[in-house]
């Protein structure tokens, strides 16, 4: 029983780095942009998807070499759909972004459809069975996964505390109130947010998938606990975005053991809709 | 933007016009889920319709007349379904339709094809009261009453007494499931646990942990192909040995090619038929003449003795609903398709042996108990 | 001509859906990205109702005073927040429902669906042809459009289009926003509620699939597209992008493309949204000031 | 009429209304000066129900308002307008208008199939009104047009013609006259002095000293959320404290 319970909790932790990764992005879009980018999903979807392409025929590259270039394609997207849809939009109200996004992640969803079908796809690579660490087993991608998250939280951490360019994002993201009055952030800056936020999309949509599967309904689902993650964390909040990615990874594991599984996707809405609940208080009137 | 959203227009009223009109022949509606969710099966079913109809027109069609399939997309939700029926029926104005795959679409569709007096058959659905709707409703495939016993039966034939149940969150695993579950107490078995889980994820872990948790030396797990092959190689991954107990909706080459060697050795049931007969072996060979391979897709043979039915109907009824409706009984009976048997019984259903299944070396092939 | 009417149906039954989405989104500006659940709580009830023998009529008043309540019960809470949180919480709520209606078997027979609901009985007269039925939607449509109608231009109407401009100088002028908005939420659920029980008797089974956020999206696509905000915006998007999903169906594509059609067809949506919002962000028909007032004539 | 006993209010540890306490006496137009951020309009915000008091008591007309919400303080006839133009844009100039009265029949849904007359007659009353208001402001022409197709002039013409219409006893202008041309403001002040006439009492943020000696019977000067005096306006444009404040340290 104990060792179920771990390897639960493991699948928590795992899931957690990989809602982190993308609950940073979508904070950092929102502190700096001031918008929620419901589109945010379908660049992890891509992400997963660009790497898919690269190493599927007739291309047939190995990981080692797809895997940077899928990155980067996943950041041009991410600054396309910024250069071509978000900027003319710049000065529009949140509501028109809001639908605006929801319309984007519609349509790159469906497009990925429309290039790769419905189905459920994989990289193909051979299975293999996980190593037991204190009866918890864990695969290589897994590992890759913890190292990785690790890595990058790193990385951010050096850029945003170290670089004068992450200093001013990260004071901008952290305090809408200065954001207001500094009125819009410089091109470069909000083309900084694009490439990281997109960045950590694409790398945490290949991580997932290199774990589980390709699947163009997976930018969804995990926006949606990016959404409950970067809620719990408090909204522009980058390291609660880390935190709060943990809990929901951890809760919703948790819970399938104790709840019926055909709610595993509610949690995710229950604590994000009951996040905004209770901040309500703090999120209504902030005009002015 | 707006130059993509013209040229891709312009994409599809090409392929609108390439569409090929063919004159004077029997229509058949089809209202396949050519896209969505289950559009992975639409295919090889619509592979052996084909095939069927290649076949029946070669040999001179109906009468002289060929026969014509009229496909029509049901996108796989039940909405798309009864809109794909109607227009089958209002516009194509076809006696005859082949009806939605999954349960919960052909039964959203039944009523209109029964409301507007027109035959609508089901090739692969399998919920009990499928055909409940009307006299107009016919399947040519065994209902899941008689799976759901064969699980029962196999896993009390392999001594395990106590097994969680694991199913797709949908029409037909929970069906499935219901007959199981009923089945299987009524026989004195117990059940651990029952797990619903959504159809399309791609982590199905933690679903895994909680099927073992009672440390059970088997798992029912009614699974299509893509959740199926997801979570055995989760489970493999995981180290999880059971002996896994699934239906006949994974008994594909498709699970071995996208979960490999995490799936050997699993069992499952599946309705079956002899594969000797020489029906089977004519069926199989020119499958492999028109499209080079072996790897018939699953529920290809039902969907092709579905046509032979049909057109053997039209033939004897005429080309009315209400001849197909009279004729396909009679000609029915005692008709042996390559799945066998397709006498029909009261309620316009087909019965079935149950086999079982397994994959070895990467290979489906019947299990024997060693 | 079946197949028209066919399509009839399902046209006035998003405009009526629509229509209560503008009142929302149009009138008072609350961007309801979960409206698809009023829509699923409607065609539950009545069909529960009716399945266990409780006459149509008593069906569709208990559908559209759930669906009242429910629209109540989450605008208390989700209304005092800002406007695309309370997007994204009505979402939540939308896909919550989905889960609820999918795995409350004891209730809702989950993914089984629920089939073969009757054909409506309204004070004696079965409305079991298409012709009828399509009269019946007609004239629930027409209910709709008026008692919006008159809704929206009277002062009650006002406020809401004050707050949706300015929701702090309604508050100084005295207007209580919050509760005008919460009925604004209510009367826009009870008649997604009203929708979604003509729905659901009309296609005579409904199952979990039917209300996922793809409905979401096209309802919400037919108020932008039809110019929110507009009296007749929403009949003309309701019309505009049912036929443009059926036409599809006549051009004969053959099969082997019909795995693009959708995701082609659903892309063109998506597309289509971001388009309006970049280039007429107000809709085909643009809103305009209402000239004529109730006795402007007869004042002089 | 208005009673505030011991204002404050903190953001953050800054200190924008310290312990201010006074009392506006009714028909009589009230001004309220000081340099930019010291506070006024938080002031006129804590008043108003917009923000929270820290500490401190509002009545108005002896009844206690504070803690009530903003729309429940307006509706007992403390009304106020904001600092920048506030017009309702996507409304016609007319429904401005005709949304202003308090307590309208017709605002509420189950009158609206119950009591249509009464409705009517309301709205008919209402309608004239807004009508002869409109003629007097000289915007009859633009009576159907968006409110956001008027000139900014304009708009706080349209604002100061919503308040005529919504009748409060008291209002709270923030600085009426800011960013208008000096026709305007004339037009401006004589609305301000016409609805004194009609008995009003008014407490005015302003910065155009013209204004507030040509209006106010009473001023106060704030300066770092503190009362640094009052007086009449003679008396505090030679207040040496209020110079200081202007001038800076």
């Amino acid at each position: 029983m104990s060792s179920f319970f771990l390897q639960t909790i493991f699948n928590g932790i795992l899931a957690g780095c990989i809602y982190a990764l993308f609950a940073i992005g979508l904070t950092l879009i929102y502190g700096v942009l001031n918008f929620v980018n419901f589109a945010h999903g379908e660049l992890i979807m891509w992400g997963a998807y660009f790497l898919y392409f690269l190493m599927d025929r007739p291309l047939n590259l190995p990981l080692s070499i797809a895997f940077l270039p899928a990155l980067c394609l996943t950041i041009l997207l991410g600054l396309g759909s910024d250069r071509f849809i978000f900027k003319p939009l710049r000065k529009a109200s949140r509501l028109t972004l809001l639908i605006t996004s929801l319309g984007l992640s519609f349509f790159l969803r469906n497009g990925a459809q429309f290039f790769w079908g419905a189905e459920i796809r994989t990289y193909g690579f051979e299975i293999k069975r996980g190593m037991k660490l204190f009866g918890v087993s864990i695969t290589p991608n897994q590992l890759a996964i913890i190292v990785s998250s690790t890595l990058c939280m790193i990385l951010l951490y050096l850029f945003f505390y170290k670089s004068r360019m992450g200093k001013s994002m990260r004071a901008i993201s952290d305090d809408l109130e200065l954001a207001r009055v500094m009125g819009i952030p410089s091109d470069r800056a909000i083309q900084f947010t694009w490439i990281i936020a997109s960045f950590l999309a694409g790398l945490g949509g290949i991580l997932l998938a290199l774990d589980t599967n390709l699947h163009p309904g997976m930018g969804l689902i995990n926006l949606v606990k990016a959404f409950a993650a970067t809620l719990l964390g408090g909204v522009g909040n980058l390291w609660g975005a880390l935190l709060g990615g943990m809990i929901i990874g951890l809760s919703e594991n948790i819970a399938v053991l104790l709840l019926s599984p055909g709610y595993k996707d509610a949690i995710a809405f229950g604590i994000m809709v009951m996040m905004l609940l209770i901040r309500s208080s703090t999120i209504f009137w902030p005009k002015e | 933007m707006r130059k993509i959203i013209y040229s891709l227009i312009l994409t599809i009223s090409c392929l609108a016009f390439s569409g090929v009109y063919a004159q004077e022949t029997y229509k058949i509606g089809a209202a396949f889920a050519l896209s969505g969710s289950i559009a992975v099966y639409g295919e090889g079913f619509k592979k052996a319709v084909d095939l069927a109809v290649e076949e029946i027109n070669a040999a001179g069609g109906i009468k002289g007349r060929k026969l014509e399939i009229i496909y029509e997309d049901n996108k796989s939700t039940p909405k798309d379904c009864v809109t794909a029926v109607r227009k089958l029926i209002t516009v194509d104005k076809v006696p005859v339709i082949f009806g939605p795959a999954a349960s919960s679409n052909f039964m959203a569709a039944a009523p209109v094809a029964q409301e507007n007096k027109v035959v609508m058959i089901s090739a692969e659905g399998a919920a009990p009261g499928l055909t409940k709707a009307g006299e107009y409703i016919f399947r040519v495939f065994p209902s899941d009453v008689l799976q759901g016993k064969g699980i029962s039966d196999l896993c009390l034939r392999l001594n395990f007494k106590e097994v969680p149940v694991m199913y797709v969150n949908n029409d037909w695993g929970m069906g499935l499931k219901n007959v199981f579950v009923e089945n299987f107490k009524k026989a004195g078995g117990h059940i651990m646990d029952e797990i619903p889980y959504d159809e399309g994820k791609t982590d199905y872990r933690t679903e895994l942990i909680r099927a073992i948790k009672g440390n059970p030396k088997a798992v029912v797990n009614l699974t299509y192909i893509k959740e199926g092959a997801v979570m055995f190689k989760q489970a493999y991954e995981m180290d999880i040995k059971v002996q896994w107990i699934c239906g006949s909706a994974a008994k594909s080459p498709k699970l071995i090619e996208l979960a490999g060697k995490a799936v050997e050795g699993i069992i499952g049931t599946y309705p079956v038929f002899s594969q000797e007969t020489k029906e089977y072996k004519a069926f199989r060979a020119a499958w492999k003449r028109k499209y080079g391979d072996e790897k018939i897709p699953i529920f290809a043979e039902y969907n092709y003795d579905m046509v032979y039915l049909t057109a053997k109907a039209i033939e004897k009824g005429g080309y009315t609903s209400d001849g197909i409706r009279k004729a396909l009984i009679e000609v029915a009976k005692g008709y042996r398709g390559v799945t066998g048997d397709k006498t029909f019984d009261q309620d316009r259903g087909v019965g079935s042996e149950y086999g079982v299944w397994t994959i070895k070396n990467g290979q489906i092939v019947d299990y024997k108990k060693d | 001509m079946d197949l028209f009417l066919h399509l009839c149906v399902m046209c006035l039954i998003y405009i009526i859906f629509a229509l209560s989405l503008n009142l929302e989104i149009g009138y008072t500006g609350l961007f309801n990205f979960g409206h698809v659940a009023f829509f699923g709580i409607g065609a539950y009830t009545s069909a529960l109702l009716t399945l266990h023998h409780f006459p149509f009529e008593l069906g569709l008043v208990m559908a559209l005073t759930l669906s009242g309540i429910f629209g109540f019960l989450l605008g208390l809470p989700s209304l005092r927040l800002r406007g695309d949180f309370f997007g994204i919480a009505t979402l939540g709520f939308g896909e919550m429902i989905r889960m609820v209606f999918q795995n409350e078997v004891w209730l809702t027979k989950g993914p089984m669906g629920l089939p073969g609901i009757p054909k409506p009985t309204l004070f004696s007269f079965r409305f079991a042809t298409l012709p009828q039925y399509f009269l019946l939607t007609l004239g629930f449509t027409a209910i709709t459009f008026l008692f919006l109608r008159i809704l929206i231009r009277s002062p009650f109407g006002r406020v809401l289009k004050a707050i949706r401009e300015d929701e702090i100088a309604a508050e100084a002028l005295g207007k209580n926003a919050y509760r005008f908005k919460i009925k604004s939420f209510v009367v826009g659920s009870i008649f997604a509620g009203l929708a979604g029980a003509l729905w659901g008797h009309y296609t005579t089974f409904i199952s979990p699939n039917d209300f996922t956020l793809l409905e979401t999206i096209l309802v919400l696509l037919i108020v932008v597209l039809g110019g929110k905000g507009t009296e007749w915006g929403p009949l003309l998007g309701a019309a505009l992008l049912i036929f443009f999903q059926e036409s599809l169906r006549f051009l004969r594509l053959p099969p082997e493309y019909g795995r693009y059609l959708a995701p082609l067809q659903q892309m063109i949506f998506g597309a289509l949204l971001i388009f309006m919002m970049l280039f007429r962000p107000e809709g085909l028909i643009k809103e305009r000031g209402r000239r004529v007032y109730a006795g402007t004539q007869r004042v002089e | 009429m208005l009673e505030l006993r011991g204002l404050s209010k903190a953001f953050g540890g800054i200190q924008a209304v310290v312990d201010f306490s006074a009392r506006l006496e009714k028909n009589r137009i009230t001004g309220l000066i000081g340099p930019n951020g010291s506070g006024k309009t938080t002031l006129f915000n804590l008043i108003t129900g917009f923000i929270k008091l820290d500490r401190g008591e509002v009545f108005f007309k002896k009844e206690k308002i504070d803690g009530l919400l903003p729309h429940e303080i307006a509706s007992r006839g403390l009304v106020r307008t904001f600092q920048l133009s506030r017009v309702f844009p996507r409304m016609t100039v007319l429904e401005n208008l005709l949304l202003a009265p308090q307590g309208q029949m017709g605002e509420k849904l189950w009158a609206l199939g119950l009591k249509r007359e009464r409705v009517r007659d309301e709205e008919n009353r209402n309608l004239k009104k807004a009508l002869s208001l409109i003629e007097k402001i000289g915007l009859l022409p633009l009576k159907d047009e968006f409110a956001e197709n008027l000139s900014y002039g304009q708009q706080k013409l349209l604002e100061m013609a919503r308040l005529f219409m919504a009748n409060p006893e008291m209002i709270l202008l923030d600085e009426p006259t800011a960013g208008i041309n000096p026709l305007m403001i004339r037009k401006i002040m004589d609305f301000i002095l016409t609805m004194r006439e009609m008995g009003k009492t008014f407490f005015i943020i302003e910065h155009n000293m013209d204004v507030i000696i040509e209006c106010c019977d009473w001023v106060f000067v704030l300066d770092h959320g503190e009362k640094i005096s009052e007086g009449t306006p003679e008396e505090i444009q030679n207040d040496p404290r209020v110079i200081e404040a202007y001038l800076g340290t």
